[in-house]
């Protein structure tokens, strides 16, 4: 109800939803190390931009830490090896969580191998320039680990005519069940500092602004703690909400701006980092790592270890499952959180740089999307719950009557960027969401076929 | 206009019966249909204006073939309602003659015949292009087609709004009257229910029989 | 209010008998253009300026008609002078203010020949309505059909993404919703009228 | 838990064959808010039952019967359309339930019962199913079937019985079982002959319309007045509206914007010449006002879904209501001012679409 | 005549002799028709109206069998119609003998729905009200419109007291219109039960109207008598 926002302590957006947010399953939990499966799989597009190119082949070695395979372009990411072993294919298609299958290198683990990182070219950083800072942050395969996975190094270099003033770095974790952020920000307080540091250094920006969810606020202490000597940076307790940690909802409650609609944060000179990406980078860069593992939630009522664990990149979802103690093979998996997470079919899908958390649901437990779908009562839920003001009750009917070019250009269907909330509040049960997604792909069609 | 024939015509039962059901004026082609909702509130009305109507587009049309090839194109639109206008003047008169009470029931309904685009229509699309005779008989057609939807609203709304049928009273003196249908929503509502049945009457001969295809125009 | 007065005339033509609603004038434009939006707010524009100018034309020739005692040509003068001085004006404003012309231009000579333009010159002149009054009515008119033609066009847009059963779209449904409209227009009655 | 696709050539769920077993693909988001239609109207009914219930203490069975009839009478057309469109019978969905019970609500206690039924049939059929049914009606559907009534039975529905009458769970009121389109027969000297003080058979609105006197504020909230059957009693109708409030199954700002609406119009009237216009908490309290800003204006299918376009919506209903009530030909003007805003609904909306983010206003 | 009225669709390229000599001709024809018909219908709907309103009047001023119209205003009492003088028009009524049996004015006001126009007798001899009759309403069928025929409330105008007050400016008691059954005073009307508004529009025109024009009745009553 509107007139509770005048009682609100935190910063906020206007509209959005409140779900349940079941993170005390693992929030108390320490981010633990998983074992290493006995087959990796590394897919060669695990990020928006070109694929990487192999470097390595079939038979070779590979140590924990080299790289297989290098940046396709500039937006774009070399991978390294996540275990030491040997290669045994190149382009083996598994499948992914977006469905079609990618090609990907299978390096089969050494099982006695200690797994020891074995590669690394450490490097002074206060030392380098910024465009040093920038090659040095691409070559350690960082992309983006908030969820988007785009690659870090191009936010570093804003557009033409543009410079950053502001980072703004996202620890907001809205996503119900995931916890990774939380404990980096608990547990890796110094690494995401340096790699603030850092970004601010490459960037040229004077300032950086931490926003954390208020149902973190031990994580805020912390990281006040160890702000005390550092100018500069801030953090910023932000009300929980969902999406609060999307990053044009962030700016707007962090610095009170809009995002132009169609732009990017840097036009309006800020950059959004991930605190899991700038943790990561705080310690990869220095020591001149590749970005080999990621820590990843697993949690939800299908799961009877659930906890936050140190992934390598490639390892099977199956594996994952095992370790985790979620036997049933009827779950529901999702991987990212329940609202924009991808639903998988397969346990062979390996988890990549972009995940930061699997959810498991039973198979039976009573599910609400299941219900019957209703016509739009026009209860303008879903016109509250839309942080970017969209009409989805509106462009709902127009998607029904398949009006999909009149929703782009009279109803802004582009500036939706799919968070789910009017489908999460659509008392009708109307798939709204799923369906902006459909008229968005057929207008991206009918575009390239014409 | 559903048929321009633009090669003469012989006089046949279909060009009478065109009027009537298949291009029916008000139903089919939804034209004039100002007079059908106003004064239909009574059947004595609905006839009047329909006769008016029918005089109206029988001698206009009949004048308007015979003066077909005299009359330029550029001013054939203007002619036409000049000639229109003068027998509708006519038709006022004469019912003012015959009946005060009359003429004050259908108001100025009688004098709006003018802009009635039936009649325009017909001595545009028809009447200027065939010989006085087919022009006759179908303006007698449309003119009784015209009518005809008249006397369904009208004796519709007369019925249910007054319990009477042309004054005389139909059911039982205790009945009570629907007074809306006399008002200006009955005749919206009677008008759009015809529609509604002959549509379904239409949907359902269209269908094939057994058929379960829903109506359903689509899921959402 | 009193009857005669300038504001009730206005108010009566525009709500409480209003002229598509209540007096059935001008049911072919109502239906045929009340589709969208936007063409509807035009033709109530459109429709809005002829009524005015026919007033005015009305008035002036029955002025004629009267002083020379020849009311049995009113009919035909009316008619033909409406249409004239529409196609006038239409000419002036394709020359002077082609924008203008654009969005109501189309509309013009579908007006000239409707109910509800001859309509309201004839019951100016059955009322017998000074210059005043014929201008208040006719505004009021005017503003009354434009009213009635968005309400109209903004439920129609909108029943346009409607899972509407087959029988009932078109022409049925529209005459539906205008019944609906009138209905819901009868809460005007008596409107300004001193009651106590 | 899948979606159906509706785009092309995929109007069915789209499956996946894995090792194990088929699997739908689904897409976020995979949780849902818990609340859903069924569940809504299902609370609109039990907020509503209060009301029925004091209106058939007030009124005996006569209302009983009619709340039954107009039910009964909306149950059957809602499935009666369904099951000519073939749709699936949607009376489950409770929203047509509601329909009954507010109809009935919106009556006179005595209104014959055969008159009842048409209301019911009227308001379904031509409110709601013409247009394709839950959603897609363009005005409120009990208001249709009233306002249809209203302008057919024009004497019935402006016939009022005392309430409280003392054998009223004993006896019908007369005019109630009028034989089916029959005339009722007349009531006045019925009533007169039962109530207990001087029953004058007007409305507090009709009372302050024609004879300016004014009923007393107490008797307003508890409903021991002449009205519909269910509208009387201001302060059980305002909480049983507060409950759906609180719930959150009602927009609490088209009730507020109805009450500002009234008194924005109201007050200076008043203040201006208050032996004459009365205050605007009569305006509030009597007439169909509550019931229709608390359940009848509340249906979100026929009013905009903006946040302005909420707030002029509920104004301009309850400027509408003044206006007519003041300056109308009528007494009552709720039901009138509902439906023109109704009818408004789609240009308010269209005026008001909400400044989409990181639109128009550029930076900052 | 219409012909010379400017045409609308003046197209270039025209053969304008040709258009010009159609037109006229259609025009010279159609004002030929109508003229014809027009002389041959006026006195037949002359004779038409006189009938209506003879019977209106006679209806309003019981035992009239014959009349003469005069137009009454503030400046006096003249003999015609409406438009030729200024004032109201009043139509005298008089018996077989020529004896003034009262007059029948016109009054309107605004009723339920649109307005309700009327005409009632005066006499002066009683001063009273003795009759109306409705002329024109859009009053609800069943429910406003009883007022035309609902024979409790024509009584109501059998003699409705209209006298006029001794300064001879308006009457003595105002005619109001009050609740069904409350009537109590012969300057009352007593409303029909449910159509309380058109009930009251008709009191209030016939007070608007008499407060006007009773006294000027009174004054020129002379004026009225039949001398021919
Ligand atoms: C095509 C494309 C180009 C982008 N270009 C830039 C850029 O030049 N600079 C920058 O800072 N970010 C850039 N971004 C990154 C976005 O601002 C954003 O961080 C990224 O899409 C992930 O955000 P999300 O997880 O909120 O969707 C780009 C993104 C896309 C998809
Ligand atoms: C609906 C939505 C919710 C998001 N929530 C979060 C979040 O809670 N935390 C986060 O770090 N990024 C979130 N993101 C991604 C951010 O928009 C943005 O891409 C990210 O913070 C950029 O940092 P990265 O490139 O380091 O991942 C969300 C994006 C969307 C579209
Ligand atoms: C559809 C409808 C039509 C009405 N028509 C008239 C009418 O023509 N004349 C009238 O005086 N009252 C009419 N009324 C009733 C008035 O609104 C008002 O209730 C009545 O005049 C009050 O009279 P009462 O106090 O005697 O009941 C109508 C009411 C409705 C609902
Ligand atoms: C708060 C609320 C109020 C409602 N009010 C009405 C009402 O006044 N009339 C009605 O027919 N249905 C009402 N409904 C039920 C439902 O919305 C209605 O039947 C739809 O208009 C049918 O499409 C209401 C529902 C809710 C949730
Ligand atoms: S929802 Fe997306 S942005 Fe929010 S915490 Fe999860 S991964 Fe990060
Ligand atoms: S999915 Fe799109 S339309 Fe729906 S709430 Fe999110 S941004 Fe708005
Ligand atoms: S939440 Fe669903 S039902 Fe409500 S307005 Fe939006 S689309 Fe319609
Ligand atoms: S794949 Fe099928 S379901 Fe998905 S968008 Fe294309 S057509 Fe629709
Ligand atoms: S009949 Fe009235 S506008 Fe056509």
């Amino acid at each position: 109800m509107g007139f509770l926002n005048l009682f609100r302590r935190h910063k906020t957006f206007p509209h959005g939803i409140h779900p349940d947010d079941h993170k005390e399953q693992t929030a108390g939990l320490p981010i633990r190390r998983l074992p290493f499966a006995p087959k990796m799989y590394v897919p060669l597009a695990q990020h928006r931009g070109a694929p990487a190119k192999p470097l390595v082949h079939p038979g070779q070695e590979v140590v924990r830490g080299e790289p297989i395979a290098e940046a396709g372009g500039f937006v774009s990411v070399p991978m390294h090896a996540p275990v030491t072993g040997v290669v045994r294919a190149l382009d083996r298609l598994v499948p992914s969580a977006q469905g079609p299958k990618t090609p990907a290198i299978v390096i089969e683990t050494y099982a006695a191998d200690t797994q020891r990182v074995g590669w690394e070219m450490p490097r002074d950083i206060d030392q380098m320039t910024p465009q040093e800072l920038v090659q040095a942050v691409q070559e350690a395969g960082m992309v983006g680990l908030g969820g988007a996975a785009f690659p870090s190094h191009v936010k570093l270099l804003p557009p033409e005519g543009r410079s950053i003033g502001t980072v703004v770095v996202n620890g907001c974790e809205c996503e119900p069940y995931l916890t990774c952020d939380h404990r980096v920000m608990l547990e890796q307080t110094d690494r995401l500092i340096r790699g603030i540091r850092m970004v601010m250094k490459a960037t040229g920006a004077g300032r950086a602004i931490i926003g954390v969810e208020d149902n973190k606020l031990d994580a805020v202490g912390v990281i006040r703690e160890k702000l005390k000597d550092q100018p500069g940076i801030d953090v910023e307790a932000v009300e929980t909400k969902y999406p609060q940690g999307a990053e044009k909802m962030l700016i707007t409650s962090l610095l009170g701006k809009e995002v132009p609609s169609g732009g990017i944060p840097a036009d309006i000179g800020v950059a959004v980092y991930n605190v899991g990406t700038l943790a990561q980078l705080g310690d990869l860069v220095p020591r001149g790592r590749g970005l080999i593992e990621r820590v990843v939630t697993v949690s939800g009522p299908g799961v009877a270890r659930p906890g936050n664990y140190l992934v390598p990149i490639g390892t099977p979802l199956g594996f994952l499952m095992q370790q985790v103690g979620s036997s049933s093979e009827a779950n529901e998996l999702i991987m990212g959180g329940p609202m924009m997470g991808m639903a998988v079919a397969s346990l062979e899908v390996p988890v990549t740089k972009g995940v930061s958390g699997v959810v498991v649901f039973e198979p039976d437990a009573p599910d609400l999307q299941r219900r019957p779908i209703h016509p739009c009562i026009k209860c303008g839920e879903c016109l509250n719950a839309c942080p970017i003001h969209l009409n989805p009750s509106l462009l709902g009917e127009l998607a029904a009557a398949r009006e999909y070019r009149v929703m782009e250009e009279s109803y802004h269907l582009n500036d939706c960027f799919e968070c789910g909330c009017c489908s999460y509040v659509c008392p009708s049960n109307i798939p709204l969401t799923q369906y902006f997604r459909i008229a968005k792909s057929i207008n991206r069609e009918t575009r390239t076929a014409a | 206009m559903a048929t321009l024939p633009n090669r003469q015509e012989q006089v046949t039962l279909d060009t009478f019966l065109r009027g009537i059901w298949e291009e029916n004026p008000v139903f089919v082609m939804l034209l004039g249909m100002c007079p059908v909702l106003a004064v239909t509130n009574s059947t004595i009305n609905a006839i009047a204006m329909g006769l008016a109507t029918l005089f109206v587009l029988v001698a206009s049309g009949a004048l308007v073939s015979l003066l077909r090839k005299l009359i330029p194109k550029q001013v054939r639109i203007a002619t036409y309602i000049i000639i229109i206008a003068t027998f509708v003047t006519m038709v006022d008169y004469v019912i003012q003659a015959i009946s005060l009470d009359l003429y004050n029931a259908l108001g100025a309904f009688i004098q709006l015949i003018v802009v009635n685009c039936v009649i325009l229509g017909r001595a545009e699309a028809y009447a200027s292009k065939q010989r006085v005779g087919p022009a006759v008989v179908n303006a007698l057609g449309m003119g009784t087609g015209f009518t005809i939807a008249l006397l369904c609203l009208g004796t519709v709304r007369e019925l249910l709004g007054n319990g009477t049928i042309l004054g005389i009273q139909v059911f039982s003196s205790n009945f009570e009257p629907w007074v809306v249908m006399v008002l200006p929503p009955g005749g919206f509502f009677v008008l759009g229910a015809w529609l509604l049945l002959f549509e379904w009457l239409k949907q359902r001969k269209a269908e094939p029989a057994g058929a379960a295809e829903g109506a359903t125009v689509h899921e959402s | 209010m009193s009857p005669d007065s300038l504001g009730f005339i206005f108010l009566n033509a525009a709500v409480i008998n209003n002229f598509v609603l209540a007096l059935f004038l001008g049911i072919c434009p109502f239906l045929g253009v009340s589709a969208k939006k936007e063409t509807a707010w035009n033709m109530g524009l459109a429709t809005m300026f002829v009524m005015l100018v026919s007033s005015l034309c009305a008035y002036g020739i029955n002025l004629l008609l009267v002083r020379f005692d020849i009311q049995y040509l009113r009919l035909i003068s009316y008619i033909a002078v409406i249409a004239s001085a529409v196609q006038l004006v239409e000419m002036a404003m394709k020359k002077f203010s082609p924008a203008l012309f654009r969005a109501l231009g189309i509309f013009l000579p579908l007006i000239t020949t409707n109910c509800a333009i001859l309509g309201l010159a004839l019951f100016q002149t059955f009322r017998e309505y000074d210059f005043l009054q014929s201008l208040a009515f006719s505004s009021g008119a005017g503003v009354g059909f434009t009213l009635a033609l968005m309400l109209m066009a903004g439920l129609r847009e909108r029943l346009a993404l409607a899972r509407v059963p087959s029988v009932s779209q078109g022409a049925a449904m529209s005459l539906m919703l205008a019944g609906l409209l009138s209905l819901a227009f009868m809460g005007f009655a008596g409107l300004g009228g001193s009651h106590a | 838990m899948g979606v159906p696709l509706f785009a092309r050539g995929c109007g069915s769920e789209k499956t996946m064959k894995t090792k194990h077993r088929p699997v739908e693909i689904r897409t976020s988001p995979h949780v849902k808010k818990a609340i859903s239609v069924e569940q809504i109207m299902r609370n609109v009914v039990y907020a509503l039952l209060p009301v029925c219930a004091w209106s058939v203490w007030q009124f005996g069975i006569s209302a009983l019967a009619l709340i039954l009839v107009t039910l009964v009478s909306c149950l059957a057309t809602e499935s009666f359309f369904c099951w000519m469109s073939r749709r699936d019978n949607t009376v489950r969905d409770f929203s047509v339930v509601i329909t009954g019970l507010l109809l009935a609500l919106t009556l006179p206690p005595g209104f014959p019962l055969w008159m009842a039924a048409v209301a019911g049939f009227i308001a379904v059929g031509l409110g709601k199913s013409l247009f394709g049914g839950l959603g897609f009606n363009v005005m409120n559907p009990a208001l249709v079937g009233r306002a249809f009534v209203q302008a057919a039975f024009p004497v019935a529905i402006t016939t009022w019985t005392p309430s409280f009458l003392p054998g009223r769970f004993s006896e019908f009121i007369p005019s109630t079982l009028a034989l089916p389109f029959m005339s009722p027969v007349e009531t006045r000297e019925w009533a007169l002959e039962r109530a207990v003080d001087g029953f004058t058979g007007a409305t507090p609105l009709a009372l302050h319309k024609f004879e300016q006197i004014t009923t007393s504020t107490s008797d307003l909230l508890l409903g021991t007045v002449a009205g519909s059957a269910g509208e009387t009693a201001a302060l059980l109708i305002f909480v049983c509206g507060l409950y759906l409030i609180a719930r959150r199954m009602m927009d609490w700002r088209i009730c507020a914007g109805v009450f500002a609406g009234v008194v924005l119009v109201s007050l200076p009237l008043w203040l201006f010449d208050p032996g004459h216009y009365p205050s605007p908490w009569f305006m509030l309290l009597s007439g169909g006002l509550m019931l229709g800003a608390m359940f009848m204006a509340t249906d979100m299918v026929a009013s905009p879904v903006t946040s302005l376009g909420i707030w002029i919506y509920g104004g301009v209903i309850g400027a509408l209501t003044v206006v007519i009530r003041l300056f109308g030909g009528l007494t009552e003007g709720v039901m009138y001012a509902i439906l023109l805003a109704n009818a408004l609904s789609p240009l308010i909306a269209s005026v008001t679409q909400p400044r989409v983010y990181g639109v128009g206003r550029g930076k900052g | 005549m219409a012909g010379a009225q400017p045409q609308a669709p003046s197209q270039p390229r025209t053969p304008g002799g040709a258009m010009l000599r159609t037109l006229g001709g259609i025009a010279m024809l159609s004002g030929l028709l109508v003229v014809l018909v027009y002389h041959w219908t006026r006195p037949i709907i002359a004779e038409n109206k006189r009938i209506a309103i003879e019977k209106a009047i006679f209806q309003v001023v019981p035992g009239a069998v014959t009349r003469k119209n005069f137009v009454l205003g503030p400046e006096g009492l003249f003999p015609g119609d409406a438009g030729k003088a200024k004032g109201d028009q009043v139509y005298a009524a008089y018996d077989r003998d020529g004896r003034l049996k009262g007059v029948a004015l016109e009054a309107a006001a605004t009723g339920y729905q649109d307005v309700i126009r009327i005409l009632y007798g005066y006499d002066p001899g009683c001063q009273c009200v003795t009759g109306i009759r409705v002329l024109k309403m859009a009053e609800t069928p069943g429910l406003g419109d009883k007022i035309a025929r609902d024979p409790d409330f024509l009584a109501n105008f059998e003699a409705l007291d209209g006298r006029v007050n001794a300064a001879g400016d308006g009457l003595e008691h105002a005619i109001v219109t009050v609740k069904h059954g409350t009537k109590s005073q012969p300057w009352q009307i007593d409303a029909i039960s449910g159509a309380t508004i058109s009930s009251k529009a008709v009191g209030r025109m016939i007070d608007a109207s008499g407060q006007r024009m009773f006294p000027l009745i009174l004054r020129y009553r002379d004026g009225f008598e039949r001398r021919d």
